[in-house]
């Protein structure tokens, strides 16, 4: 309505951001979409543009290097590697305070816990850092199919393990016919891994003020779109992707919430939006270190992330 | 006016002349050809190719076909053969429709070799779809290669020959199959004349222990003349039978029959009809208009 | 039976027959995998709902398809002159236009978008680079095996090397060309859904055919994927009409493979 | 100059010269993208460290290719024969033979991995599909543009329709044949190293080229990317080579394309 | 060997005819051609085509070229049009090596018309890649049409002519270039006797024009001696040339001169001389082997 009109009329004496998205909108950009649909961006002299992701949200740090967006959502250990390829990265804020992939099972899936994954077939994303990291930690190897974001096969064949977003997948996957299904968490081997915003350094060095407000507007958002109403970013979120259903923005809000991804799995309330903890780094980096996928000390806590731009 | 029935040498041809006929080899009835033009996408808006004619053919005759260019030789020869249907009128063959049933081989007025065959292989295309078995395609085609003079020739290339050479390999590949009816598009246009005089001697020897009806379409009246038992000479625009004519010179015919009075004179005569068939024939325009053809160089 | 009728019978009896297997096959399938192969029922509900946005969609993939394919069409018998022009400049350049054809697309996805941006930019090149080279193979093997006879004749009448090219080599090889025009129709819808989904942009939600693909894929709704699939096919059946519409035009009159009717 | 040395030294001057540029190109590119266009050295680097894998997933990928390959050739041999045979047939199969090629391999994918299993199996049908097509038009078109009056020779012969088809349309059809055969040696190899990016499987460790794209693009490891497409490239021209020699062999001694020697 | 300088006529021909001879139209010198044999990959392993021959023709000449089939007769041109190269010897035409700089036209003994041109732009073809300015063309090419007598179809496609047809669009094609050497392989030998001869008689009528040199294969002697200025028979194996007349008979030659009895001499006397050069030739087994050859079908 108005203010719809209020947003999209003036945009002179705004600082651009762009920023990618990982995928298609979903309620995991709820951030965003709360403090764009509440005008929070805009109060804050910020000129926002959401890219949905699609293919090129596999590609968010690429975008973020090559300067066509400068803020992107991701997931910390491959941010890392990327780091170490030498991508001008710089890791701002959590997204999620453990990142939501998983590998899905069916209930009766005699794979309860990850030793037994030993033999099996997965689809996943070949160079997903994790698997690496299971294979190392629990000696055991798998077959690995490429992933392609769909839950066909899942549905349609009972021994079939597949990575997912448990946010979102299970939803996907009920609705497909299936039981719901269970979930092995990257968490739970100990694969400590974040859910992360992605600021271009460069960027962030020239624009910190910029990219304060940015994120301040952006926690605001995510505290107000898991506790207030989420109507209208829903809607904008309908909009960018029309196949956005009113039961799968519920469901997948609803898992957040109750999942306490945002927030912190043992937190209290919303104080822990967006923090990073450096200490969470250095483990994720000896993950690096001892698959051998950097050499020791070739990553530093202090370069690859910046807890400077969170609001006090 | 379809055929101008014609008293000549002995016996001018048609029904009349043998009691109770053998059934004919050939038969046309009230058979006529239009083309559709191929710019009005309409029905055949173009004048006829050959006006509705009538013709008999006796099993065992040897009718050579004359006329001016584009008269509709190879057009009658392509009805016959079945590869055209005429646009009205009734062909049977042997008893049979065209292309049914009959025995019938054809030299088409090209060569029509097939590139990607050697000599001897071009020669055996024929049997080859006739299941001719191995060895007897062998012998005949060898038979047929040394009867055309290119026994030495028999691993080129059609590429690899001259173009009198692939008009003989076309006549050997026509040949070996030994037909009933055998349909000629000036087969020897292409040769000299002694290959010719040759070639048309060794076609009226295995004719004699053949029997094979044949229609020929030859330029040189000489060879109609020598090697035909009737002519028909077409007259153009559109195509009919001018003149229907039985040569009656004796057989065996030899080189010594070249040389004879009889002959010298039909050959004459027939000139005579021929270039009188159609006057504007040949040149659309007569020589004073047509010295202010193509003039000097600028 | 007449010939006549049996050449739109016999189709439309195999079209029965397919869908038919279809819906047999559909309903052969274990419950739990039925939805593989949806119901002609559950497509044509696929059709009702997304009708309107596959039709909006596929004007999108559609636009992008016909630039790919006419600019591959123009480069393409461009190139292919150059190529045929000289022994020379074919063994120079043939080898890069092959490897341009062997560049993976899905490999250099992602490069694009870095270079030229998701979206249309992307789409038509992609397209352009998937529908190329059967272009290109087709009509430079056309202008190659040009009648020996027919260069014989410009040679002796002395044809500067352009002539040679553009007034026998040109027209001879039309057939060619069209042969390549026929694969480059068919591929270029689907290459342009395919590039769609792998370059495309869904920003300001406006979907081509092949975003939409992704997403029908990502939320499991497979009819509508079928359904996605089918618009794609139909463009390319369009296009593939067209251009034997065009080269019916331009052939018939002489080419052997339109018969001159004889009979 | 002499213009045999020419020919081999244009070909190597235009290759050295594009080394140049895309040396030049890396390092004209802002420092943030110069990842995007690995330099030489970097590819160097890149097949030193992974040379030996990627000669590994080659094999694999090359096998692959050369099944599909084989596959399509044999199929779309057999397939344009049953095509040409009759107006009638062509007409009611011919639309579906379309339809196969604008499957969109990627919609696909999930179905493949369920019915047919990741794998060699997939990728070996996805090469088949993607080389398949080209193969069938052009050999269609070739059995159908025979020389006019080689067919009335074969009429006047009273060949049954075998016979006409497999001695006449087949032996003239070669050229256009070799044609298609030449497009689909370029895209089999390539063809395969995508399906074993949408459909491969990584059993035993044993990755063929797609997969480790995959991996390369996942760890951002681009002069890799670019040195298995490189490879790729490579299988590529090898296959074209082979089949521009078999087709020599076949139609050198006879097909205008391949001039009789005559100065 | 190759030359056999004869009395003929009124002279024989050779270069002590006239008083310093006008640089000569073509010359060969030593000149012989083998072709590399397709099946042995190596050196031409093949029996020369052509045997080392020497020829120099004067401009304006009209020589007719007499042989069996096969004897390198199209050869020959080929090496002339600068077509073919040869194996060894040097060939000028108009003082220029063959294919440079020369203002030649070539009739092949094929009619190799565009089948993708009507008629009308057949013609037109040499003239356009001579750049002639198209008011130039359309006027030529009218001429040239009304001369073979096609006017009428001038928009039809080559796959619609007759076979003599198509012989007399090419004929016109390259008579429309006006050019200063003329290379004829038989373009009259699909023709009728009446065509040909109302053809040969507007070729004279223009030769008379325009003077261009004229190297004319035929198998007609008639024809030969009716055109011709000098007539060269060849023999075969190698291709040489047996005889090099000169042909006297008095300009201009009408339908008369057919008559006259020096024609009707001379034609029977090269005749006489082509039967002599080969006797082998044309047919490769004597009668007696060859009436064994296609039996009668089992
Ligand atoms: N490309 C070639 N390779 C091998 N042999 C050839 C080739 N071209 C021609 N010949 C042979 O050279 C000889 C001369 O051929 P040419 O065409 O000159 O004969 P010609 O005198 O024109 O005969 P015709 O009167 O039959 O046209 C023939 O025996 C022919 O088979
Ligand atoms: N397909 C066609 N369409 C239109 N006209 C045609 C077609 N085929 C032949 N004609 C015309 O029909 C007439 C007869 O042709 P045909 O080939 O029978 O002549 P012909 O007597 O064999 O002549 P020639 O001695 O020159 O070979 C010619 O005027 C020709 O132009
Ligand atoms: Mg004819
Ligand atoms: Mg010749």
């Amino acid at each position: 309505g108005k203010k719809d009109a209020a947003r999209e009329g003036a945009s002179d004496g705004l600082t651009k951001i762009t920023v990618q998205l990982d995928w298609f909108p979903e309620p995991e950009h709820g951030g965003f979409y709360q403090a764009l649909a509440r005008g929070w961006f805009r109060e804050a002299g910020l000129d926002v543009t959401l890219v949905p992701g699609g293919q090129q949200g596999l590609i968010v740090n690429q975008v973020i290097a090559t300067g066509r967006a400068q803020i992107g959502q991701g997931e910390s250990v491959t941010t890392l590697l990327d780091t170490h390829k030498g991508f001008p990265l710089l890791q701002v804020a959590a997204v999620f305070q453990n990142d939501p992939s998983v590998f899905l099972l069916h209930a009766d899936n005699p794979v309860r816990d990850f030793p037994d994954l030993d033999g099996r077939r997965i689809m996943a994303r070949p160079g997903w850092v994790f698997l690496d990291f299971l294979k190392q930690k629990y000696a055991i190897d798998f077959t690995v199919i490429p992933f392609n974001f769909s839950v066909s096969n899942f549905i349609a064949d009972p021994t079939f393990i597949q990575q997912g977003f448990y946010i979102a997948e299970p939803y996907i996957i009920t609705q497909g016919g299936a039981p719901a299904p269970r979930f092995l968490k990257a968490w739970d081997a100990g694969y400590d891994s974040y859910g992360v915003l992605i600021a271009n350094r460069d960027w962030a060095e020239k624009n910190p003020a910029a990219l304060r407000a940015f994120l301040a507007a952006y926690i605001r958002g995510w505290d107000d779109y898991l506790h207030g109403d989420p109507t209208e970013a829903h809607e904008l979120m309908k909009r960018d992707n029309p196949k956005n259903s009113d039961g799968f923005l519920a469901f997948s809000r609803q898992m957040i919430i109750d999942e306490k991804l945002v927030v912190g799995r043992d937190a209290t309330d919303s104080s822990r939006i967006g923090r990073l903890d450096p200490a969470r780094f250095a483990t994720q980096i000896k993950i690096l270190e001892d698959l051998k996928l950097t050499p020791p000390g070739a990553l530093q806590v202090e370069k690859v992330m910046s807890t400077a731009f969170l609001p006090e | 006016m379809p055929v101008t029935s014609s008293s000549f040498a002995v016996s001018p041809a048609g029904a009349a002349t043998a009691p109770a006929p053998p059934p004919p080899a050939l038969r046309l009835e009230q058979v006529s050809k239009r083309f559709r033009s191929s710019d009005a996408p309409g029905p055949a808006s173009a004048p006829p190719v050959l006006a509705p004619l009538d013709l008999t053919i006796s099993p065992g005759e040897f009718v050579a076909v004359l006329g001016p260019s584009g008269c509709g030789k190879s057009t009658l020869l392509r009805l016959l053969s079945g590869l055209a249907e005429p646009s009205a009128g009734t062909i049977t063959i042997d008893g049979h429709p065209p292309g049914q049933g009959d025995d019938l081989a054809y030299v088409f007025q090209d060569a029509t070799l097939l590139p990607w065959l050697r000599v001897d292989a071009n020669v055996e295309t024929l049997l080859r779809l006739r299941r001719v078995p191995a060895a007897e395609r062998a012998r005949r085609r060898e038979a047929a290669l040394a009867l055309v003079g290119l026994a030495d020739r028999a691993r080129a290339y059609p590429r690899q020959l001259s173009g009198g050479q692939k008009m003989r390999v076309s006549l050997a590949r026509a040949l070996a199959t030994e037909p009933r009816v055998l349909l000629l598009d000036e087969p020897f246009g292409a040769l000299d004349e002694m290959t010719r005089d040759r070639l048309g001697e060794e076609l009226l020897a295995i004719h004699a222990r053949q029997r094979w009806t044949a229609l020929f379409v030859t330029h040189s009246v000489a060879e109609a003349v020598f090697l035909a038992t009737r002519i028909l000479v077409l007259a153009p625009r559109p195509g009919r039978i001018a003149h229907d004519l039985r040569v009656e010179l004796p057989y065996p015919r030899t080189h010594d029959t070249r040389r004879s009075a009889d002959y010298l004179r039909l050959v004459a005569e027939v000139s005579a009809r021929l270039r009188a068939v159609d006057p504007e024939s040949g040149t659309g325009v007569p020589p004073a208009a047509s010295s202010s053809a193509p003039s000097p160089a600028p | 039976m007449n010939a006549r009728l049996l050449r739109w019978l016999l189709p439309l009896a195999l079209f029965a027959l397919l869908l038919a297997g279809w819906q047999a096959l559909h309903h052969s399938l274990a419950p739990s995998r039925r939805f593989l192969l949806p119901s002609l029922s559950q497509l044509a509900e696929a059709f009702r709902i997304h009708g309107p946005a596959l039709l909006v969609a596929a004007r999108h993939t559609a636009l992008a398809a016909l630039a790919g394919f006419a600019l591959a069409a123009a480069v393409a018998a461009l190139a292919s002159l150059l190529l045929a022009s000289s022994n020379l400049v074919r063994a120079t350049l043939y080898p890069y236009l092959m490897g341009l054809q062997m560049v993976p697309i899905i490999i250099i996805a992602p490069i694009l978008i870095l270079w030229v941006g998701p979206g249309a930019p992307s789409v038509i090149l992609v397209t352009f680079l998937i529908t190329f080279f059967p272009l290109v193979v087709n009509t430079t093997q056309g202008l190659l095996s040009v009648d020996r006879a027919h260069l014989d004749l410009f040679r002796m009448g002395r044809a500067a090397r352009w002539q040679e090219l553009l007034l026998l080599r040109a027209p001879a090889a039309l057939p060619y060309f069209f042969t390549g025009l026929r694969i480059a129709a068919i591929l270029a819808p689907i290459g342009a859904l395919t590039a769609d989904y792998l370059v495309g942009s869904s920003s300001g939600g406006r979907l081509g055919l092949g975003m939409s693909a992704l997403l029908f894929s990502a939320r499991n709704e497979i009819p509508a994927l079928y359904a996605t699939a089918l618009v794609g096919c139909v463009l390319g059946f369009a296009l593939v009409a067209a251009v034997s519409g065009i080269s019916w035009l331009v052939l018939h009159r002489w080419h052997d493979s339109y018969p001159l009717s004889d009979k």
